[in-house]
């Protein structure tokens, strides 16, 4: 019954998707509505059915799979077309179906003078699809399939606006680092096809602890599964993608770029975490690179003032708590957190997108100010998630940021190293986050005030926001410190127990608490300071830390290091290749055979003078050199 | 009188060398033509060398037909000659070189 | 005696002196056509007396001359040769004033040649090659008023008479070491004198005869007379030395190499190859630049020379079963081009360049289908005539262990492909200029007839490859003589 | 019926009367051509109909003496490796005559599409020649043909480029000429029977040095017609200077030949030799498959960046082969359909925009995607499979390709990723640089080169196959398998593989005794 009704969710999206890109020329917006939001909806209420199917069985049966048929069956390998439902795929079905539910409906309004409607939903819709594949496939082919699909929507919204050269090279940017993350995802596939025979979880799962525990198998798994994570969840060095794609609508931000796709690394570690659990190490590179991620992705956003790339480098910062998190084996604090994320990062960007609507397409913090008395709904669901990103108590971030910390203290040394960075992001979290909130909404209105005046969103735009703030608040309430823990419960049959799996102590929380709390309100603080009470005050201090701050600006200059090290380098030896070598080599070969034989036909003329007696001397030429070829052979033979 | 069959094969070794030497070297038509006649009997001579070394009479009929022969090439050349160099006053194979390459 | 045997050499001397006589007499206007009458009806005959003497070898003259069925077969090609000729040059314009000489030349050097390859004995040998020669060299310089045609005969005289007197000279050589100018007789003492091969004197026969056939048969580096002499002569002459004395050479390679001093083959085995690596290699490069089509075809013809001296080189009779299979093809394809150029030539000043073929396909598919043929057979492509007797060649190099021969071989045709395919593009392409507004003459039949008979042989050989192959073997065993 | 000989036939018949046509009948020429082109198509499905999947060795033969004495016949029929692309021969070409007569040239109609059904009739038989004589022949022949087609209605220079392809081409495969006869007298020393049957070849044991020798020569021709860097010098002109449905036919179905080659004969007949030449030729592969890219990623025309790319992606198919792996031969099979249809597709594609645009100069265009939607919809389907996107067709064959490979050879499956990596980058780069950014090149934002419906029945069902295959390729892998493993085993045990890597035990190979050539007189 589960996996029926997850068919149906799965296959929802992609119909309406193909009947949509399917129609001969635009449908009105109404049957668009209809068809792109309508679809995701049921998907959300059957997603609802499925969890309470699930909620209804025993823990220890809720994990089905289900397969359609057999897709491939080469040399000795079968390949099914199967999904696999469980809590964790139906936690991040719930997640994607419910947040992409209101993000659609967010934009029907938000798209609404957009000649491109349709393809616009069309392509959400086939993210959503391709984003359910990737979480209910039920073997590593199939994943690499959903994997790359969310690539493919991605980059379509991304290049949304085709015309702009900058959307387009964001897009391809972001498609070119995702197939990177592909090749990854591909060889570690193989390596698993090629030790364990196999691409179907359950048996690569079951089989993962044959392999030896560190053994350098499963190390290699391990680190290409998290090169396709890096990838997809823009962490270090693999993250320059990630705020360029804001070239896409806000909408697909929101969904794509913030709530859902980026997250699918969180996800897939869990997902595979039989082959982290064997492998400290790779546990702990995933972990640290998750905390540098974070601790580098806020001090950039600190610098941003393009509204969306200050959301992009922040979701940057918080992927990496999570993947930090799960890094260190605490699964259920990441989990948690992506779901608390989802909500309040969600809220964030629809809010920054009425602005940005209202301001008509203006996104620069340096023309805004003083907003929060035209857009009441952008200003709560901006607040909100800032409150709940920023981790003051109460909010959805604060229980999910302080499960990921309060777990993290318990991971060893690389858990304490992990724990202070994390303290450390916490700060600077609130402070950017309040930055935006304060030059956004409070302080005076640009020079020159707003022509037109802002005008506020309708209720397709409103109620996503307000749900989305609403959810902020109260999501978080699922896993509360000290015991309880409905998140880490429902996922257990999927974690499993085990001496990789980290938990929060009593202990960590109570430290946890403290100082995290601390410097959230510090941040926030700083932020006032900064940026809320005295708006000149900034500008006072413009010239403070000039150098670092450029640096920063400039997202640690990766972009120019890989343009240095690999595109230019690589173009150049391409045109090489081009202008030099193919001319000289393969096309060479042709010209010199040809310049060879032509001189030797010249040769052959020019002896052919046409006098005769220089014939009857060739003649005699050759007598004489017959005579000694055949003297030669003779005297070979004999 | 008894000549040896190496007698034979110098004389006409030398006939054959000055035959090839002299189409090599003279211009004019008809001494090419005079030339081609000594190596032609250069064959000859050895032919009936070898007829009266292995006293068989097929050699000789042989140098009869080559004669025969001989005087048809000359006759064709001859001809050939007049029509070609009726209009031109020096007499140069070289000069017949209007297709060449 | 059996005179009986020798009826096909009757014949053709018979219709040769009737032509010849017809030459000389005065003939009213309405029988000016009887000396080509008289000479097809000739061939013709000789064809069907062919057909019935098709068995066991019958011997004339004291063995002289020897009817089996190699000499048989090469007279079918040499006589298919003769019949396109005269085909080819009814009606030549060139030609007008003496139509009649040209039967009557034609003819006999169809009958030396014929008695090139029935020759038992090196005398007939001989003067089966001097009859072709000197007819040849007639025919070349025929159109008198033409210079180019006097100095082709004149540089083929020369040449010729050189090739003839290493010949003579080889002979005698030959002669001084076996003692007996019977082939029967040679090989007989070949093979029971074990100790002469290698001898000096034998090799340096060898070496002559091979230089004197190679000069006939136009191998490099005694090929230089080929282009001149082609290019000069009247172009149906030049078809029928292309085709008819390379089989008359062919005949003789074989007789003298594969049948009578095959128990030497070890002498000249490699020398041949050589002589066929040279001449591949030299004629195809040789070809690569030229612009008039009939030195083009000169300088294939020195190509084809070198595949054809594969099948003499591997000294085996499937070497000389290929060797005639190819020599069927090679004909059939070379009449096919010649008729085609022919054709053109009547049409247009300078019709044998290249670019006077600019165009011409458009002008008359049927003629640019033949050309194409034509070219693409020669070069080798499948699945004609040209690529089977290709394939057979190579297969008797590889079998014979010479495969360094099939290898210089495949790269020489690569080059081949360039200068035939030249001409097929040209034919396609763009009508060059002014001259392409085709003289629309009426298509003279028997021009017409030879062109479509060597297309529908070029197919017909290769699909019916197995029934001629029968016949290629026959004769090839032929050539061993018991 | 023998319903394999008329699928060579059929077309060769239409050839026949198209070519005695007249240049005017051009309503009847193409009248003939499509009748010709669905019939052989109808033929073919007739073909796949009756295929026994479970079969390993030839089946449906139809068989005549040739040249008896020479060991030569008519001998034709399919197997799995062939089968598939006997249809994709038959569709590409029914689409090709489509488009051919949509736009028929307007000097010699009838001849232009008599020498497409001449070229059909080659491939086929090529691709269904079971003696090694008749493959030469068909191997050969097909030159013909497509040189008239460039020299006829080529570009600016072709007679150079046609002349290259020919002369280029045959220089590998008459050296094979010789191979394949020495093959047959070698395999004659053992068998005592001359042939030139494939069938009769394989499990003849040649012994290491010849193996290796014999499979060198027909290697070169493979090399030169796959084409194999560096030995696709003549590519880029070709593809460059043929008439776009020319290069369609080239790209799509002629450009197997050589990896069709390399599976019916290198591999099967030469197990022995495999080894020793197994790693040069993957190296060469390999460079193909990072040179191409490169040189895709900087094409300055559409046509010389899908070329480029051809270079790239038969390269990893040769990696598939030549690895003597069931998966990756497999995959390599499969993937020899895949790239059939993308190719197909992607000059498809360029056709239009070049007709609609009057250039395939990359960089004089941009921004169709605002006048030709559905183009571009199309466009980045085809993107999509070129650049072999996971879950696209060309993805499955690339991946079992390369999941073979790996198995065997991990670093060469690793340097081959770069490819895919490269393929992104160029196949988006064409994409975006034509239908993507401000509008280039044109006036009227592309409309001329909007897919109309003359169009879409030619895109539309190369693109459905693609779907199709994405869906569901174990609907033909099933038919390929027990082929591949056959023709795969004999090389598996002579290069010493584990027996559970081997799909079938090569009965014929262990018990036919080996010559060593060394012991032969």
């Amino acid at each position: 019954m589960a996996t029926a009704l997850a068919w149906i969710v799965l296959v929802v999206p992609l119909i309406s998707g193909i009947v949509l890109a399917g129609w001969p020329g635009e449908p009105p917006h109404a049957v668009t509505r209809l068809l792109g939001i309508g679809s995701i909806l049921i998907s959300f209420a059957l997603s609802v059915a499925v969890f309470v199917g699930l909620l209804g069985n025993a823990a220890d049966d809720r994990s089905f799979t289900s397969s359609a048929f057999e897709w491939i069956s080469i040399a000795g390998t079968d390949v099914d077309l199967s999904i696999l439902v469980d809590p964790l795929s139906v936690m991040m079905m719930l997640i994607i179906t419910g947040v992409g539910f209101l993000i659609h409906l967010y934009s029907a309004e938000y798209m609404e003078r957009d000649r491109d409607y349709r393809r616009f939903f069309a392509s959400m819709n086939l993210f959503v699809f391709s984003m359910l594949l990737l979480v209910l496939a039920g073997n590593f082919f199939f994943l690499i399939v959903g994997w790359a699909f969310v690539g493919l929507a991605s980059y379509l919204l991304i290049g949304f606006w085709y015309e702009r050269p900058a959307a387009v090279a964001a897009a391809k940017k972001a498609f070119v680092i995702n197939v990177i993350g592909d090749v990854g995802l591909v060889l570690a596939a193989f390596l698993i096809l090629r030790e364990l025979g196999t691409l179907d979880y359950g048996e690569a799962f079951a089989g993962a602890s044959g392999l030896g525990a560190n053994s350098g198998t499963v190390l290699a798994i391990c680190l290409l599964l998290f090169v396709g994570a890096a990838a997809k969840s823009a962490q270090v060095p693999l993250h320059t993608w990630l705020p360029d794609a804001m070239e896409g609508p806000t909408p697909v931000s929101a969904l794509i770029h913030a709530a859902t796709m980026v997250t699918a690394g969180v996800y897939l570690i869990v997902r595979c975490h039989a082959f982290f659990d064997l492998s400290w190490l790779a546990g702990d590179i995933v972990a640290v690179v998750g905390a540098i991620t974070l601790l580098m992705a806020a001090t950039v956003a600190l610098q941003q003032v393009d509204i969306k790339r200050v959301l992009a480098w922040s979701t940057v910062s918080q992927v990496g708590y999570m993947i930090m998190a799960v890094g260190l084996g605490a699964y259920a604090s990441g989990m948690f957190m992506l779901m608390a994320h989802a909500f309040y990062k969600a809220a964030l960007f629809l809010a920054a997108g009425v602005v940005i609507h209202a301001l008509h397409d203006e996104q620069s913090l340096d023309r805004m100010g003083g907003l929060r008395k035209y857009l009441r709904v952008a200003y709560f669901g901006m607040g909100a998630g800032c409150l709940a990103i920023a981790g003051v108590p109460g909010f959805a971030g604060f229980f999910a940021k302080d499960d990921v910390l309060a777990s993290a203290l318990n991971g060893g040394a690389i858990g304490v190293f992990c724990w202070v960075v994390g303290i450390i992001g916490a700060f600077l979290t609130a402070l950017y986050m309040f930055r935006l909130l304060f030059r956004a909404f409070f302080g005076p209105e640009p020079a020159g005030g707003y022509q037109p005046a802002p005008h506020p969103s309708r209720w397709w735009m409103s109620v996503p926001v307000v749900v989305l703030g609403i959810l902020s608040i109260v999501g978080g309430w699922l896993q509360l410190p000290f015991g309880w823990t409905e998140i880490s419960d429902w996922l257990l049959p999927v974690t499993g127990e085990g001496p990789a799996i980290v938990e929060p102590t009593h202990a960590t929380e109570v430290v946890t608490i403290i100082v995290s709390v601390v410097m959230a309100l510090g941040g926030i603080g700083l932020a006032w300071w900064l940026f809320g009470a005295d708006p000149e005050r900034r500008i006072r201090l413009a010239a403070i830390a000039r150098g670092p701050r450029a640096v920063m600006d400039d997202a640690w200059r990766f972009d120019e290091a890989y343009d240095d090290v690999f595109v230019e380098p690589g173009r150049e030896m391409a045109d090489v290749m081009l202008t030099r070598v193919e001319p000289a080599g393969p096309q060479g070969i042709i010209t010199g055979t040809v310049a060879f034989v032509r001189g030797a036909a010249r040769l052959v003329r020019s002896s052919q003078s046409g006098m005769v007696r220089a014939y009857a001397f060739w003649m005699v030429l050759g007598i004489a050199l017959a005579g000694i070829v055949a003297a030669l052979i003779a005297a070979g033979g004999s | 009188m008894n000549v040896p069959i190496e007698a034979y094969l110098m004389l006409s070794l030398a006939l054959l060398a000055l035959g090839l030497v002299g189409v090599m070297r003279r211009r004019n038509p008809l001494m090419l033509l005079l030339s081609v006649e000594l190596m032609l009997n250069a064959g000859n001579v050895s032919l009936i060398g070898f007829s009266r070394l292995w006293d068989d009479p097929s050699g000789q009929v042989f140098a009869l037909v080559v004669m025969v022969v001989a005087a048809a090439e000359v006759v064709i050349g001859l001809g050939l000659v007049v029509a070609i160099f009726r209009s031109r006053t020096r007499l140069d194979v070289d000069e017949m070189s209007s297709m060449r390459g | 005696m059996n005179a009986g045997a020798a009826l096909t050499l009757y014949v053709m001397a018979a219709v040769t002196v009737a032509a010849i006589v017809l030459a000389v007499v005065p003939l009213p206007a309405s029988a000016r056509r009887l000396p080509e009458a008289i000479g097809i009806a000739g061939i013709v005959a000789t064809l069907a007396i062919t057909v019935t003497q098709w068995g066991e070898r019958q011997v004339a003259f004291n063995g002289e001359l020897r009817i089996d069925r190699f000499g048989l077969l090469m007279t079918w090609v040499i006589m298919i040769a003769a019949l396109a000729t005269l085909l080819l040059g009814w009606g030549e314009p060139a030609a007008a004033g003496r139509r009649r000489e040209f039967t009557g030349l034609v003819l006999a050097a169809a009958t030396g040649m014929m008695l090139t390859v029935m020759s038992g004995d090196l005398i007939t040998l001989f003067i089966g090659i001097e009859l072709l020669s000197v007819s040849l060299y007639i025919l070349c310089a025929m159109e008198v008023a033409r210079e180019r045609s006097l100095e082709s005969g004149l540089k083929y005289l020369i040449t010729g008479s050189i090739g003839t007197a290493l010949l003579v000279y080889g002979f005698a050589l030959l002669y001084g070491v076996t003692g007996t100018t019977s082939l029967a007789g040679i090989a007989t003492r070949l093979d029971s004198v074990g100790g002469l091969a290698s001898d000096p004197l034998l090799i340096a026969a060898i070496v002559l005869i091979v230089v004197a056939l190679g000069f006939k048969a136009s191998a490099v580096p005694f090929h230089m007379w080929t282009p001149d002499v082609y290019q000069g002569a009247p172009t149906p002459v030049t078809a029928f030395m292309g085709t008819g004395t390379k089989a008359a050479a062919m005949g003789a390679f074989l007789l003298l190499f594969t049948g009578a001093t095959s128990q030497a083959s070890g002498d000249w085995r490699g020398l041949i190859g050589a002589l066929a690596v040279a001449t591949m290699v030299v004629g195809n490069v040789g070809a690569l630049l030229q612009d008039n089509v009939k030195r083009m075809l000169a300088w294939s013809s020195i190509a084809q020379a070198g595949y054809l001296l594969i099948g003499v080189a591997v000294g085996t009779t499937a070497g000389a079963e290929a060797l005639i299979y190819y020599l069927f093809a090679y004909v059939a394809m070379t009449l096919a081009a010649f008729a085609i150029v022919i054709l053109r030539e009547r049409e247009v000043e300078d019709g044998d360049q290249l670019t006077a073929m600019a165009g011409y396909g458009r002008a008359r598919p049927w003629a640019g289908v033949v050309m194409t043929l034509a070219m693409v057979s020669l070069a080798g492509f499948p699945p004609f005539a040209g690529f089977v007797g290709k394939f057979l060649l190579f297969g008797s190099a590889v079998d014979a262990g010479m495969t360094w021969l099939a290898i210089v071989g495949a790269v020489a045709s690569v080059i081949s492909v360039v200068y035939y395919l030249r001409v097929v593009i040209v034919m396609w392409g763009p009508p060059a200029d002014d001259r392409s507004t085709v003289r629309r003459l009426r298509v003279p039949p028997a021009v017409a007839a030879v062109a479509v008979t060597g297309a529908v042989a070029i197919v017909g050989l290769a699909i019916a490859a197995q029934p001629m192959l029968d016949v290629c073997a026959d004769a090839a065993r032929a050539l061993i003589i018991p | 019926m023998p319903w394999v000989s008329l699928l060579i036939l059929v077309p060769l018949a239409a050839a026949v009367v198209l070519g005695v046509l007249p240049a005017r009948e051009r309503r009847a020429a193409r009248g003939v051509a499509l009748i010709g082109s669905l019939a052989t198509l109808a033929i073919s499905i007739i073909v796949v109909a009756l295929f026994d999947r479970d079969m390993a060795v030839m089946q449906q033969v139809d068989h005549l003496d040739w040249i008896p004495a020479a060991g030569v016949s008519w001998d034709v029929g399919v197997d799995g490796i062939s089968l598939w692309l006997v249809l994709l021969t038959t569709v590409i070409f029914t689409l090709g005559t489509i488009a051919a007569c949509q736009r028929l040239p307007e000097r010699r109609g009838p001849a232009f599409l008599a020498l497409i059904m001449l070229a059909q009739a080659a491939l086929l038989g090529l691709f269904t020649a079971g003696d090694l004589i008749l493959f030469y022949v068909f191997w050969e022949f097909m030159l013909i043909p497509f040189a008239l087609l460039i020299w006829n209605w080529g570009g600016d220079d072709r007679r150079g480029t046609g002349m290259i392809f020919v002369v280029y081409t045959m220089a590998g495969s008459l050296l094979m000429l010789v191979a394949i006869i020495a093959t047959a007298l070698t395999a004659m020393d053992a068998t005592g029977e001359l042939s030139f049957l494939i069938r009769d070849m394989q499990g003849v044991a040649f012994g290491e040095a010849t193996s290796t020798l014999l499979l060198a020569g027909f290697l070169i021709a493979f090399a030169i017609k796959i084409p194999l860097w560096p030995f696709h010098g003549w590519l880029p002109r070709a593809y460059s200077q043929a008439p776009i449905v020319v290069t369609i036919l080239l790209a799509a179905v002629m450009s197997k030949a050589g990896v069709y080659g390399l599976l019916r004969i290198g591999v099967p007949v030469f197990p022995e030799g495999i080894g020793n030449l197994l790693i040069p030729v993957a190296i060469l592969a390999l460079i193909g498959i990072v040179y191409g890219s490169l040189l895709a990623w900087r094409a300055p025309t559409m046509r010389l960046l899908v070329g480029y790319s051809s270079v790239a992606h038969l390269g990893f198919i040769v990696l598939g082969i030549i690895v003597i792996d069931r998966m990756a031969a497999q995959g390599a099979v499969l993937q020899m359909i895949n790239h059939g249809i993308v190719a197909a597709a992607a000059f498809a594609v360029v056709m239009m925009i070049s007709r609609g645009t009057g250039t395939g100069d990359m960089d004089r265009l941009g921004g169709l995607a605002k006048g030709a939607p559905r183009l571009a919809v199309a466009f980045l389907f085809v993107t999509m499979a070129a650049l072999a996107l996971p879950g696209s067709n060309a993805f499955v064959g690339e991946f079992f390709i390369l999941g073979g490979v790996f198995d065997q050879y991990a670093w060469m499956a690793v340097i081959a990723m770069l490819g895919v990596i490269y393929a992104a980058v160029y196949m988006l780069r064409m994409y975006q640089g034509t239908m993507n950014g401000p509008v280039r090149g044109v006036t009227d934002d592309g409309r001329a080169a909007e897919m109309g419906a003359r169009d879409a029945i030619i895109l539309v069902p190369l693109i459905l196959m693609m779907v199709w295959i994405a869906l569901w390729p174990g609907s033909l892998v099933g038919a390929t398998r027990a082929s591949t493993d056959l023709a795969l085993a004999p090389a598996q045990v002579a290069e010493g593989r584990p027996v559970e890597q081997i799909g079938v035990l090569p009965a014929r190979a262990a018990m036919t005794p080996a010559t060593d050539p060394a012991e032969r007189p």
